[in-house]
């Protein structure tokens, strides 16, 4: 079993703070624990919302109602509590209505700990109490977290959650029948933690970006953890100067990389050209947020699936990675740098608002540093060319510095990298270029599949509607409804004679996707892969819920 | 070593500025020392952009208007290379506009040097930032309207470590002044080559230059910014050539604490962190 | 009339000093009798660039760093309107600083109001262009090491029409620089707002300006461009506000020919060419 | 039939002038004249060449080998001679050993006509010898031509055209058997001329570029045409500049355009997604040449058409057209600014450095002034809603400066333009932007088809394929191989039913494309307008030629 709380307020009331208190705390007394984020763009004002979803056994996604909604404002309250179950509790910060239960969290906060911003730790403790929990598993778990801050600070918060728990039972809340713990994993990692902490532990060393929701959680992760794993963090002045410095420290032999969402990314399209040119293992980590221009800046959506794909002038081969999971956003930032030096060629990795912002609770990710090879020839002597044409179209690399002479040619080159204008080496390195694209298709991740085998019904998911699709799955399963799942964390290149496989025959192939065009089944259609399918599209700016995509398949 | 590969065939016009500029730098590199091994040219695109072909080093040849950022991320990753940006007016002050102010800032230690012939040369012919007004092309056909951008000036109040100008027609002061920019360790380092364009500029021709070009008086402080402000508002008759301004800022590789134990791409050797 | 659509919240943080210029700016409008349906509002993106949508007026709230050029183009389209820019200090000298640089040569008559926080504010606190030098944000966890841009300075040395500053927490001044803004019509006319952020700049609050911030006395010489410039470059200890420099070139518009028989938009009632 | 000459020689040596004289005066006497153009990225030096083909009937395509030769210099000799149709000629401005005809033409220039640049004159005259035309047309061309230049530079290149022909026949050049007029159209244009003229006549009134091979051409038309026809004509500080002031300008009302190739259309991306969301009539000229990066910078290719199709993030409607003749050149143009505003999207006009430069003799165009219709409500009022819901997907466009207050804004806004988190007017939106595509579809040009209706192989041609095609077609016929082609001059979007039924069964389908990937057959086989087909590719910077077209599909 599992349940839903549910935070919201406005921008600066502590909503994100209380939610994660209540992800930390639960995951630590051992339940399983999923949580999102909703919020607006902007700084204060405005309605947030925090979903805290946990229960005895691995989540996938998260729940359109919520059990408990704890509303920091009255708007949370007027515009989130039809969202609440039946049966479910609503706490209001302040004086409510039956059925909902008004407690002054702020107002206790500042009687019990002396200051308003406890008013989250308030609000958690009348969560315990409702949830029947014994409040000094959370005082536990402050006591933790707040240590450093001095023993003041955690006796005070310790005092705010009893205070919150006697609150709410005073105001006659009853505990309900809620998850047992199952000592789930202790480690709560969000999407953002688990790219940054990878591209940190995978050696990048070099990092140029401009600021740009929903990217910007990694720039900052690796900027407070740059002294730590020495990496060089720059501000860009813009997107364009973002990617050609990235180029450049590739070219100097630096793991490099820049973060950015749909507009950035727009901008860097000549720069990934060059780098398709060069030959230059730049890597991409694209953050989506619903489109066109500056859409919904905070948001969710899949809207720039064929614009990663085709962006760059002229003909070059790339890989797009899209993880789905937490786990996925830790192996597949490794993947993607690990591809881009094995390939000397762009790589991008696809997130977005949901996935980023997602947290959970997995088994601690390795933290051991191993930077990729680079696959950099050292000693590469005076007789170096750059682009020596091979067999796999990957071309010994040199870096400057050494014994070589490292000659990079925007224009065509010949293979010591110097301009030419003979056509016959054109198309020996147009050729050369693509030929890499082979040991990329080689090289793709195989499609995960999940759910009963060979069912006639196939659900395709890519990238963060993995976690959804998933529990779509289990939820038709308990409703006799047996479907199989395709789940495709690389989306780009396509290997047509893998998916055709892995599809056979089926009655019905649906798509399901965050945009309104089914980009991905496009991609599949043109591959050759898939034939005619059915789509669930979503761009409201959004998450999926798995509830919602197995009611869409049941219809 | 220092000579162009033998069948690299140099595409600019017979009689271009741009000639002097290469026989000079490859002087320049001579005097100086440097190792060509460790230094790396990076250019964008436009004639003056095919300028790293011709002559011997590690070459990064980019996007139009893109060197600075280019050179910036390889300057950080290995700062033990002499990294120098040969560019046009158009490839740093247009299209690169937003790096050069901001590159300034930074202060990355990287020599940017611009040859200034007033033209889009690659392109034939259009106005630049840097065309006088008036100057007719087949876009502005009546005429540029927009006052010539003064990238001396704009280096000097963003505060760039070394600031100067020079002219392809006079080889000595040339070589001069290349010499001090490669030798200038504080940082973002600008020299501004006048550099007649034979077939599209029939303005500023080499004999307008000469008749302009002025040597700085030695009496000229270049620590001086107020001083090097009003020398890099003149032109017209007097046109000065020579060092116009320096800082005693620290470049960013130094003010940076990760490059402190070495470069950036030499810290793979070591042990993990 | 100017007042804002009812139905619109205000995204901006209660307290910010946003609020102190547009409530001056709808004064302003008042006061010049500018007609609100011949006023366009452009924006790029980032907490100043809501601003359009708090007020009465044509709107084009368009791209990060782009809001120049779609003025630009929207003035030349018709140069009727009164082209009023609302835009920040990463939106106008970070992304869009290569626009900053080649709209003053243009000398494009469009007013920019630059709301100056020295700061990031939408996207939640990292440095800006303008940010001081040590100032520490989640992105510059050691302080910034980029010199601030002197936006005011790079304006003067490049001519622009109109340069001034002003500050968010002296309405009356704000509003006497808003009034002679709208008014100048010699081109590009650029107002860098000092503006308290309230929720990311805790190094430069209300106090901090109030503490420096120093009318410039009388006795400046607006069109004495060597005062100007020396004028632009204090900054510190005490912060001149008020109208630093001024000069008589003639606007991007009145220059050009085709706009002489009437806006370029009204050029298609007529008869066909 | 028809005959090849081709001008080879360094930049600057004056390969273009004398091939402009020639495909003047040949067109003039009343030959369908068709020339093409070859050349490097360099002001002076390197190896140019200008083919003129001329005959008695209508020409679609070059041909690879020349009939005349005429090399200006040594590497023009020695590069190009063995391209010479056996029988041909060969002429050299020198001395030249047998079987070249050596004809000293800069020398003949100086002693004629007192200056070198007249060596072109004597080059034609010598040419006119070979055709055993008579040299007093040519003559009788540079008198109109050269009129405004007054009377002696006239007369001196009449002394020069004779002094040609009189050389050439002293060297004992002898006529050979050529086309003889059939007086075809006199009115030379080339497609630069085209798209320009057509962009002026539609009522362009603002263009706002960065210059960039091949698209300059069309720029400076529109500078050359802008005291004309009231254009302002600015040159943007970069292609987001340009971008952006096409945007600003067409929100003025003003119909607005940019040209640009792919390094600069990259820098594009982000504000056509802005014009996208904002709804504006944004057209741009996208000339393309090969890449990636900065790639061939004045050749030719077609590598651009998915990424032209995708560029820009989020999702929004756009038509690409792209013509294939000097008349769609013009058509088109109009045809695509008509579009734009009528459905108020940003379009684009896909060509390539080939049709820029392709010029040919057709019937004048229609040069009659007409501003294209740009759907502007006037007196809007006060409740004027910028993006009020249709069925169509289109809202009644007004200007500023009217009696309506008109708000764009890049992020999701509602009716009004106000910026807006509602979810559900969200997605009102994104349904009311892509409704746009219905209309889009029903507007499409449907493909063009030549050749022999209903065979069983169908060639399939996009933009500047189709006179190579075409005259693939007409190659085949003659060896008694019948085949149907399809013509596409718009690419996107696609109309799929009309496709599916315009292709029909098939026995073989070949898509003849200036890529290394087969662009245009993955969007076909996206849409799912044809299954699997063979390709034709070329992508060494070269135009196909119509022979080798031909042989392709024989082999
Ligand atoms: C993004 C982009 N835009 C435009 C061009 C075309 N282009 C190449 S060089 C050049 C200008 C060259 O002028 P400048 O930098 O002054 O160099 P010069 O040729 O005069 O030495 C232009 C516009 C390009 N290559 N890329
Ligand atoms: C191309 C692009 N890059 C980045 C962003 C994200 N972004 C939005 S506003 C902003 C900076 C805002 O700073 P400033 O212009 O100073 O305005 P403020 O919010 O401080 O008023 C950034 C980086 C964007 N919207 N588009
Ligand atoms: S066009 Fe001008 S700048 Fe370019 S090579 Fe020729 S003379 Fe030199
Ligand atoms: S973040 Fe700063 S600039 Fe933005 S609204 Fe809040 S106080 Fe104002
Ligand atoms: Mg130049
Ligand atoms: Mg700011």
């Amino acid at each position: 079993m599992d349940m839903n709380v549910r935070i919201a307020g406005e921008a600066g009331q502590g909503v994100q703070t209380t939610g994660e208190l209540l992800v930390g705390a639960l995951a630590k007394m051992g339940f399983h624990v999923l949580s999102t984020q909703v919020y607006m763009s902007r700084i204060r004002g405005g309605l947030n919302s925090y979903d805290i979803r946990f229960g005895d056994a691995e989540l996938h996604s998260a729940r359109r109602k919520a059990d408990i909604l704890v509303a920091l404002n009255e708007e949370a309250l007027d515009t989130l509590a039809a969202d609440v179950e039946a049966g479910g509790a609503v706490f209001f910060d302040g004086k409510a209505e039956k059925p909902y239960v008004g407690i002054g969290f702020t107002r206790a906060a500042k009687e019990t700990g002396g200051s308003a911003v406890m008013a989250n730790t308030v609000a958690a403790g009348a969560v315990f109490a409702r949830l029947g929990y014994d409040v000094e598993a959370l005082v536990q778990y402050l006591a933790v977290e707040f240590k450093k801050k001095g023993s003041d600070v955690v006796e005070k918060n310790a005092a705010c959650a009893r205070r919150g728990g006697q609150l709410a039972v005073e105001a006659g809340v009853a505990a309900v029948n809620a998850p047992k713990s199952v000592g789930a994993p202790g480690r709560v990692y969000s999407g953002t933690e688990a790219v940054g902490l990878s591209a940190a532990l995978s050696g990048v060393k070099f990092v140029a970006s401009y600021p740009m929701t929903p990217s910007t959680g990694v720039f900052t992760f690796l900027a407070g953890a740059a002294d730590k794993y020495g990496i060089v963090v720059e501000q860009a002045e813009d997107e364009i100067a973002a990617i050609n410095m990235v180029c450049g420290a590739t070219y100097g032999g630096v793991v490099a990389m820049t973060t950015t969402s749909g507009g950035g990314f727009a901008l860097m399209c000549e720069g990934l050209s060059l780098a398709g040119m060069h030959e230059l293992p730049a890597f991409v980590f694209l953050s989506q947020r619903p489109g066109p221009a500056t859409g919904l800046p905070t948001r969710t959506g899949q809207e720039d699936l064929q614009f990663a794909i085709r962006a760059g002038h002229g003909e070059f081969v790339r890989a797009v990675y899209a993880p789905g999971t937490i786990e996925e956003c830790y192996e597949l930032t490794r993947l993607g740098v690990e591809t881009a030096h094995k390939y000397q060629t762009p790589v991008i990795l696809l997130a977005d608002q949901y996935l980023v912002d997602l947290r959970k609770n997995i088994p601690p990710l390795d933290e051991t540093y191993k930077a990729i090879d680079r696959h950099i020839k050292e000693d590469a002597g005076e007789d170096y060319m750059r682009y020596a044409v091979t067999e796999s179209g990957v071309s010994p690399r040199a870096v400057p510095g050494g014994s070589a002479f490292v000659v990079l040619d925007s224009d065509e080159h010949t293979a010591d990298g110097h301009i030419t204008e003979n056509l016959d080496v054109r198309v020996e390195m147009v050729d050369k270029r693509l030929r890499k694209g082979r040991g990329l298709i080689e090289d793709v991740v195989p499609p995960a599949r999940y759910g009963a085998e060979g069912a006639g019904h196939l659900i395709i998911s890519w990238g963060s509607t993995y976690g959804p699709c998933r529990e779509a799955v289990d939820i038709l399963r308990t409703r006799g409804v047996e479907v199989e799942m395709l789940h495709f964390s690389q989306v780009w290149p396509i290997n047509t004679e893998a998916v055709k496989k892995a599809v056979g025959k089926r009655s019905r192939v649906t798509v399901v996707e965050g945009n309104a065009t089914g980009q991905f089944a496009g991609l599949l259609r043109e591959a050759g892969a898939i034939g005619e399918c059915e789509k669930i599209l979503k761009y409201n700016g959004l998450a999926f819920a798995g509830e919602e995509i197995a009611e869409e398949v049941s219809k | 070593m220092n000579k162009i590969p033998s069948d690299m065939d140099i595409a600019w016009c017979p009689g271009c500025g741009n000639y002097s500029i290469l026989e000079t730098f490859d002087k320049a590199i001579e005097q100086t020392g440097i190792d060509r091994k460790k230094l790396a040219l990076v250019s964008g695109i436009g004639q003056a952009a095919k300028f790293p072909h011709y002559t011997k080093a590690n070459v990064f040849n980019g996007l139009h208007g893109r060197a600075l950022p280019a050179a910036t991320g390889l300057k950080i990753a290995n700062h033990e290379l002499s990294v120098v940006i040969t560019s046009g007016d158009g490839d740093m002050y247009g299209e690169g506009g937003n790096h050069f102010l901001h590159a300034i800032r930074r202060n990355i230690g990287v020599k940017v040097f611009v040859h200034d012939n007033q033209v889009y040369g690659l392109t034939k012919g259009q106005a630049s930032p840097t065309s006088d007004l008036g100057f007719v092309t087949k876009v502005q056909t009546h005429g540029v309207v927009s006052v010539p951008v003064n990238p001396l000036a704009v280096a000097i109040v963003e505060d760039a470590s070394f600031v100067a100008r020079s002219f392809a027609g006079d080889k000595e002061h040339l070589l001069a002044m290349m010499v001090a920019a490669l030798e200038n360790q504080g940082g973002f380092t600008l020299l501004d080559i006048l550099q007649p364009c034979i077939s599209f500029n029939r303005t500023n021709t080499l004999k307008w230059y000469k008749d302009r070009v002025k040597k700085i008086d030695e009496s000229h402080d270049p620590y001086n910014r107020e001083a090097a402000i009003a020398m890099s508002l003149k032109w017209g008759d007097e046109i000065p050539i020579g060092i116009i301004y320096r800082s005693r800022r620290e470049s960013f590789e130094a003010k940076t604490s990760m490059l402190a134990k070495g470069t950036l791409v030499s810290q793979y050797k070591g042990a993990a962190v």
